[in-house]
């Protein structure tokens, strides 16, 4: 479904990433693990259209999206939930998952969409006219989930989704990432929590100094002993 | 008396209870642990403790003084300093600049060039940031800049230290190496910790005592071990 | 054949930017006459070209100050033409007597003029408000008014010219029934006009600037202020003013002290057909004429006794010239012989109706706007 | 770098006072206006460029102290009133700081613009009630003493400000312009340095604003007070950059030289020359003349 | 003191400042850059207006389309020229008023003075539609009535348009924050521009109307950019209804505050009640605190 092949990518004059290869099938779930800065967020981006490429192509379903601006690849099907939240902090929690459904994709079935939300996080719901500036930082995180599902998504890009939330609600997040696995979606996802993560994952990939180091199946590089040394604190 | 001591916090947004009748107390030396659900009050009652909230009622007094109504400033010098969850590095000061203005205010004493020079590179150990020294802050990864965050509060000098989830987006490997440094700090300068983490394993190994807050109440206080076990607490954090 | 050059410095940029072209086109004007006929003539007969040195004061007096100096000690130039207003004026005396160079001025008007210590600058205008004020206060005694209402902006020009035209009018038994000051930059007039048409004045005294004026007629149109004698200040001789307004604007009184239609002034409608005729507009009947004068006055001396600015002074000072405007004689810096007038639009044209001796028309009660 | 950087300001500041020995009146002009520009510039550097706090109404401070001397020229020997200009100007500052400063961003643009206009409109009517239309001044010292005066303070500033980035004091104020949140939690007095540093960039404006006055010798509210001082202080502050103390000198230096050249060779065409060149300098040299001075200096 | 004729001067004005401000909030609101160049775009709609009736005798109406194109496309010159680049340049975005206070200043700049050389700065004006109606004893002349006409349905327009249209909330996500309006599928450069576009148009239409009344100058325009800045910040900066909303409020303001005190004290009061409203309630009389 999504397809990187020697992926570059510089903030100014540093280079960042250095030819990074993955794939990501469709209906799967994709973990990225690494150290900090090994350039999880970078890659998030890159895909998302925030960060432009300086070298290697981004295929999704087959179509070259290496220059396609970012609200293309969102109307596409592809949709960021980004690290640190970004909501919008003035307006109402309904607000902020109406903005969510705001690609022509998503448009049509939104109202559903909302429920479904809702469903899924009671939170919001009891929150819905609260600004989305004033909540708790877990809760703000909860909110940028929903706004990414709003967007209908057939390939969700999580960043670090579980950042700041308590273990009940990370629960609930992998959760929801398997539901979704399971109800069709395809899902990238970048992720500290590297055990879980891995259990969960169809195919890793770990980034160190932003190079893919070691890839494949999740289960693989949970018994890798490299990986259980330095990623999993064992 | 306790080294910090909070008695009767309460706190009201419009109509929402952020914090009803928090009472707790920190001994000096003593890493205590905040627990609780996402919007359970935490990072509230650190604004409060810190001086950057004003209480509905109640009142924080730390080492026999007062600090309700004085400045963050004011309570910064007289050694309690905070981190934020949501980070708040001087993004376009180099991460060594952040540290020296922290090093010059943060005790409310003048230090000479080279005992700032000196407090500077020790906080920068302390969280192994030297190597980026001379990067700006806004280069760093969000979690290099929670690091910074805690390099930044121990550059005050603060005795009191509260830490609000600095180690969230830390993978395990990294939390262990966390852990070991504030262990070391609790050691080697007497300092005292107030922590807020949802990475559990890091807030149990770490806690003397931890208290659990849900919905602005406390709902649970005790050694780790009792709160692995609370019936209550396990319902709404752990789920 | 070597020029003969004048200096001046003109705002071309900044808040007297607007009254800029009513001052530098006589002047153009005059350059392009006196070239044609082969120069500026000097006492031997000679004539030399005529060029001009300017700079942009950007409305700013300090400006104005470092631009002469540099007229006069960098450009050396030989005669000097005045800037635009009385601050500039006022600021430039001192200048000009440390280097002892004579300048005619223009488009000033104050009573503090008088106490520029005389010597190398002289002001052609009988538009001073002490004058001013009394002679209006005449004026619409004359014309059988017995109530006024007065609107003063709060620039210097406007705020003198009131402080001396209300004890004038407490002389000649006119009730002043409003008096209003208010701020340069009004946007909206209603609330004053209100006041001002329930108080139902025999006269309306509006000491205007040029953007307010616009916004006078335009609103006293709007509210139908009836009184018979309108006023306004400065503006009305701007030929911009009719235009906007057209018919409307018919019998408004303003200041000034000349008018094309003077025969007896037979170089005025001359100066008005080649103004006209050069730049597609009327010259202001103010601005525009007293800074053709100037130059006038300059010209003659300089035919006199040439270019030396001790000898100029002396001419300037004791001579008498023959200008658009009539004969004019300095005593101390004020023109002690044109008298001082007002104007009125009638029939979009500007008539002087103010004083008898030199009146071209008669004054009319404005019908309605 | 640093020690050239002195050795030219000092051979500066000697020219310009010595320029009376030598120079013409006209030079003599130029620099009293580049000295007033510097003056001003490094003024305003010292609250806007360590904290950010962007002034656009600092021709408030020089429109008091023009004020304030006006009043008292007369009664007072001349350098008295150029203090008490000075002192008017910090005194306005310091009373007004306190709520002034609790906006910041686009607001504290706005509204120092604002405060300034408001102050020039009170002072109008004050002018309009007591009776005066624009106030002559007689008797003023003579020019190359002024400039003197005004050299001197353009020294002043500079080294203020240079004293002010390199202390603890700045340090506090860097902090302040990154994040007055954090500033306030290690233990900077947010407050209480913002209202110094605005103090600070006032005390020397309003005895330029003096100087000015009596160079020019005539007031009058609407000019005394005029908004493109405002403008052009911060035009030339950021065209010089603001990094360095160095930046508002070349600012001011660059900017006057740059419109005395246009002014005699393009006089129709030096506004939009001006306006062109403050663009591209934005775009392309973002870090100001100071930026590129230092460039230049390592790249040699 | 409540008669119809202050109302209807009180609405006159305020309904041309709510239309000022009004562009000059889209434009901040967006791309957060100070546009000190705004009340110059009304001077290119009067003149505009100007030529068109003196040269071509194209009524004001129609001007008033003519006016928002050429207003329109100098907004997308400079977007595309200029502010693309800058906002696109992490190190200018990064002091992104300090550089657009600067970048608008020589624009406006520019403009004053190409305005200035083409046309002269003598003072223009043209008589149009001066005709006095009486209605109800509240006289208006024709022009002042269709100036309020137009500035309010434009206003309200604006205000509808963005309230149901899903452009509108693509601009208020790129108001609350960029970043987070990119994530979700906002083509932010397309709003950028179009939002630019309509800021300078409205500004073009204010000119037309302005110049009905008013004298036409090259320098006619910072009163302009002040008024505006003063209704927007009332109202806070970026909230575009409210800002539509401060305008009215200013015209009322400003017509009841002479009427009651002296006209005197026109300025004093204006600026008093904006430096009053940021020192007391910065974010605006008519937004709601945020913490962001
Ligand atoms: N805006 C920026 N400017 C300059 N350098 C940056 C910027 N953002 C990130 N970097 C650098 O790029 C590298 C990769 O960062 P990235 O955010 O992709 O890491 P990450 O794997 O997501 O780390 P983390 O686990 O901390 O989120 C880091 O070295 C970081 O310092
Ligand atoms: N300024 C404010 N105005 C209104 N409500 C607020 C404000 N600050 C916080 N709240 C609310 O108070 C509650 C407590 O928030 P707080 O940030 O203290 O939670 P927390 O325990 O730190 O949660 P988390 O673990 O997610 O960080 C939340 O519901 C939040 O929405
Ligand atoms: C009447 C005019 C000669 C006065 C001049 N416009 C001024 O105010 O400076
Ligand atoms: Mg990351
Ligand atoms: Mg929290």
């Amino acid at each position: 479904m999504l397809s990187v092949t020697g992926l570059r990518a510089a903030y100014g004059p540093v280079q960042v990433l250095f030819d990074v290869d993955f794939d990501v099938a469709a209906g799967s779930v994709t973990t990225l693990i690494g150290a900090n800065g090994a350039g999880k967020t970078t890659i998030m981006k890159s895909v998302a259209g925030l960060v432009s490429a300086t070298g290697g192509t981004i295929r999704f379903e087959g179509r070259d999206i290496t220059r396609t601006a970012s609200h293309d690849r969102v109307d596409a099907g592809l949709c960021l939930i980004p690290e640190g939240r970004l909501v919008f902090p003035g307006m109402t929690v309904e607000q902020n998952l109406r903005l969510g459904a705001i690609a022509p994709r998503a448009r049509a079935g939104h109202s559903g969409m909302l429920q479904e939300v809702f469903r899924r996080f009671p939170r919001l719901e009891e929150r819905r006219a609260q600004q989305a500036g004033l909540m708790s930082g877990g809760e703000q995180q909860m909110l940028a989930l929903g706004r990414g599902l709003m967007a209908r998504p057939r390939l969700i890009l999580m960043d670090e989704p579980t950042l700041g939330l308590a273990p009940v609600m990370v629960k609930q997040v992998f959760e929801t990432i398997e539901e979704l696995r399971t109800a069709g979606f395809t899902i990238l996802l970048a992720e500290q929590n590297a055990r879980v993560a891995l259990e969960l994952a169809d195919r890793a990939y770990l980034l160190e100094n932003g190079r893919v180091a070691l890839s494949g199946p999740g289960s693989d590089l949970l018994g890798s002993p490299e990986v259980r040394r330095a990623y999993l604190g064992m | 008396m306790a080294f910090l001591d909070i008695t009767g916090v309460s706190k009201r947004f419009g109509g929402l209870m952020a914090l009803s009748d928090v009472s707790l107390q920190v001994e000096k030396g003593e890493i205590f642990g905040l627990m609780g659900a996402n919007g359970a009050g935490k990072t509230t009652l650190f604004s409060v403790i810190a001086g950057h909230v004003a209480p509905s009622a109640g009142e924080v007094v730390f080492n026999g003084t007062r600090l309700t109504g004085l400045s963050p400033s004011r309570i910064c010098r007289l050694g309690l300093c905070r981190t934020f969850q949501i980070v708040r590095p001087f993004a376009g000061l180099t991460v060594a600049e952040n540290l020296r203005v922290a090093a010059l205010y943060g005790s409310g004493r003048k230090l000479s060039a080279v005992e700032i020079a000196r407090v500077v590179d020790a906080a920068l150990e302390a969280v192994d940031l030297s190597d980026r020294r001379h990067l700006d802050a806004a280069q760093l990864t969000l979690s290099g800049q929670k690091r910074l965050e805690i390099a930044r509060a121990l550059a005050t000098g603060a005795q009191l230290v509260m830490l609000d989830e600095v180690m969230a987006g830390l993978n395990p490997t990294e939390v262990s190496a966390m852990l070991a440094t504030l262990e070391r700090l609790r050691g080697d300068h007497r300092l005292t910790f107030v922590i807020v983490e949802h990475v559990i394993g890091a807030l149990m190994t770490l806690s003397d005592r931890i208290l659990v807050l849900d919905h602005g109440e406390c709902i649970a206080f005790g050694t780790p071990e009792e709160i692995g076990n609370h019936d209550r607490v396990a319902e709404v954090y752990f789920g | 054949q070597d020029p003969i050059t004048i200096g001046y410095s003109i705002a071309r940029t900044g808040i007297y930017a607007a009254a800029a072209p009513s001052q530098e086109n006589p002047y153009k004007l005059w350059q392009t006459q006196v070239n044609a006929e082969g120069g500026l003539e000097l006492p031997d007969g000679v004539r030399r070209p005529v060029e001009f040195v300017s700079y942009d004061d950007q409305s700013n007096p300090a400006n104005t100050v470092r631009i002469y100096e540099k007229l006069i000690t960098q450009d050396e130039v030989d005669l000097l033409a005045a800037p635009w207003g009385t601050p500039m004026h006022l600021a430039l005396a001192p200048v000009l007597q440390r280097f002892k160079m004579p300048m005619v001025g223009n488009t000033a008007a104050s009573v503090q003029l008088r106490n520029v210590a005389p010597g190398y600058i002289w002001f052609p205008t009988s538009a001073i408000p002490d004058t001013m004020g009394a002679e209006l206060a005449k004026m619409m005694q004359a014309e059988g008014v017995q109530s006024v209402a007065l609107l003063a902006n709060e620039l210097p020009y406007s705020q003198e010219f009131r402080s001396f035209l209300i004890p004038a009018l407490e002389e000649a038994g006119i009730e002043v029934m409003v008096d209003e000051s208010y701020p340069p930059d009004i946007k909206d007039m209603t609330s004053m006009l209100v006041e001002v048409r329930d108080a139902a004045p025999d006269a309306v005294v509006a000491m205007t600037y040029p953007s307010d004026a616009f916004l006078f007629a335009g609103q006293a149109k709007e509210l139908g202020i009836e009184a018979p004698f309108v006023m306004s200040l400065i503006g009305p001789t701007i030929d911009a003013y009719r235009k906007a307004n057209g018919t409307a604007v018919n019998g408004v009184v303003s200041s000034a002290h000349w008018s094309p239609e003077a025969v007896d002034w037979p170089k005025g409608q001359a100066f008005f057909d080649a103004y006209v005729e050069a730049f597609g507009e009327e010259p202001d009947a103010l601005d525009s004429a007293l800074a053709y004068m100037s130059l006038e006055i300059l010209q003659q001396a300089v035919a006199e006794v040439g270019l030396d600015p001790e000898a100029l002074r002396e001419e300037i000072a004791s001579g008498t010239f023959d200008t658009i405007n009539g004969e004019v004689r300095f005593d101390g810096v004020q023109n002690v012989v044109t008298p001082t007038g007002f104007v009125q639009i009638q029939d979009g044209k500007i008539e002087l109706v103010w004083p008898e001796a030199v009146k071209t028309a008669d004054y009319a009660p404005k019908q309605g706007w | 770098m640093r020690g050239a950087g002195m050795i030219l300001g000092v051979a500066l500041a000697v020219f310009g006072a010595a320029v009376p020995a030598f120079g013409s009146p006209y030079l003599m002009g130029v620099v009293f206006q580049v000295a007033m520009w510097i003056a001003l510039a490094q003024s305003w550097s010292m609250l806007s460029a360590t904290t950010g706090y962007l002034s656009l109404g600092h021709a408030v401070f020089y429109g008091v102290g023009a004020y304030v001397c006006v009043l008292l020229t007369g009664t007072i020997p001349f350098e008295l009133a150029l203090l008490a200009a000075a002192a008017a100007a910090a005194l306005f500052a310091a009373l007004v700081g306190m709520p002034v400063l609790r906006v910041r961003g686009p607001y504290f643009v706005i509204l120092t613009y604002g405060l300034s206009e408001l102050v020039r409109h009170v002072v109008m009517r004050i002018e309009s009630a007591l009776g005066s239309f624009g106030r002559m001044i007689f008797d003023v010292p003579a020019t190359e003493v002024l400039l003197w005066w005004m050299v001197g303070l353009a020294v002043l500033a500079t080294l203020g400000a240079y004293a002010i980035r390199h202390s603890r004091f700045g340090a506090g104020l860097a902090a302040i312009r990154e994040d007055e949140v954090a500033a306030e939690t290690v233990g900077v007095p947010v407050t209480r340095l913002k209202l110094l540093a605005f103090i600070a960039s006032a005390a020397i404006p309003g005895a330029v604003g003096g100087l000015a006055l009596l160079r020019t010798s005539y007031f009058e509210p609407a000019q005394a007070f005029d908004p493109v001082i405002s403008f052009t202080i911060v035009t030339m502050a950021l065209v010089g950059g603001t990094e360095t103390v160095r930046g508002p000198i070349l600012g001011a230096v660059g900017f006057a030289l740059l419109s005395e050249l246009l002014w005699s060779s393009l006089p129709q065409l030096y506004m939009i020359v001006l306006g062109v060149t403050l663009i591209a300098f934005i775009l392309f040299v973002p870090r100001g003349l100071s930026g590129l001075v230092g460039r230049i200096g390592r790249a040699g | 003191m409540l008669s119809g004729q202050l109302l209807f001067a009180a609405l006159v004005s305020g309904s041309l400042y709510a239309l000022v401000a009004l562009g000059l909030n889209l434009v901040y609101g967006t791309l957060r850059l100070l546009n000190i160049a705004h009340g110059d775009l009304v001077m290119i709609g009067a003149y505009t207006a100007f030529w068109a009736i003196s040269l071509l005798a194209i009524p004001p109406v129609v001007s008033l389309v003519i006016a928002a194109a050429l207003c329109a496309l100098l907004g997308w010159a400079v977007y595309a020229g200029l502010f693309r680049r800058m906002l696109a340049r992490p190190d200018l975005a990064k002091r992104v008023e300090a550089n657009s206070l600067i970048l608008f200043y020589g624009i406006s700049v520019i403009l004053q003075n190409l305005a200035a050389l083409a046309f002269t700065s003598t003072s223009r004006g043209y008589q149009y539609l001066d005709t006095v109606i009486t209605w109800q004893c509240v006289s208006m002349t024709g022009n002042r009535l269709l100036s309020l006409g137009v500035a309010a349905a434009v206003c309200f327009g604006t205000l509808l348009f963005l309230r149901f249209h899903l452009f509108g909330w693509s601009l208020r996500a790129v108001i609350q924050r960029r970043e987070a309006a990119q994530v979700v599928g906002v083509n932010l450069n397309r709003v950028q521009m179009l939002t630019i576009c309509a800021g300078f148009a409205v500004a073009g239409v204010a000119g037309v109307l302005v110049s009905m009344t008013e004298q036409i100058t090259p320098f006619m325009g910072f009163p302009f950019t002040i008024v505006a800045f003063v209704v927007i910040i009332i109202g806070g900066l970026g909230n575009i209804g409210a800002g539509v909303l401060a305008g009215f409020c200013l015209g009322l303001v400003e017509t009841y505050g002479i009427a009651l005190t002296s006209p005197g004290y026109r300025s004093i009061l204006i600026y008093g009640l904006f430096v009053g409203v940021l020192l007391l309630r910065p974010e605006g009389i008519f937004t709601k605190a945020v913490r962001s």
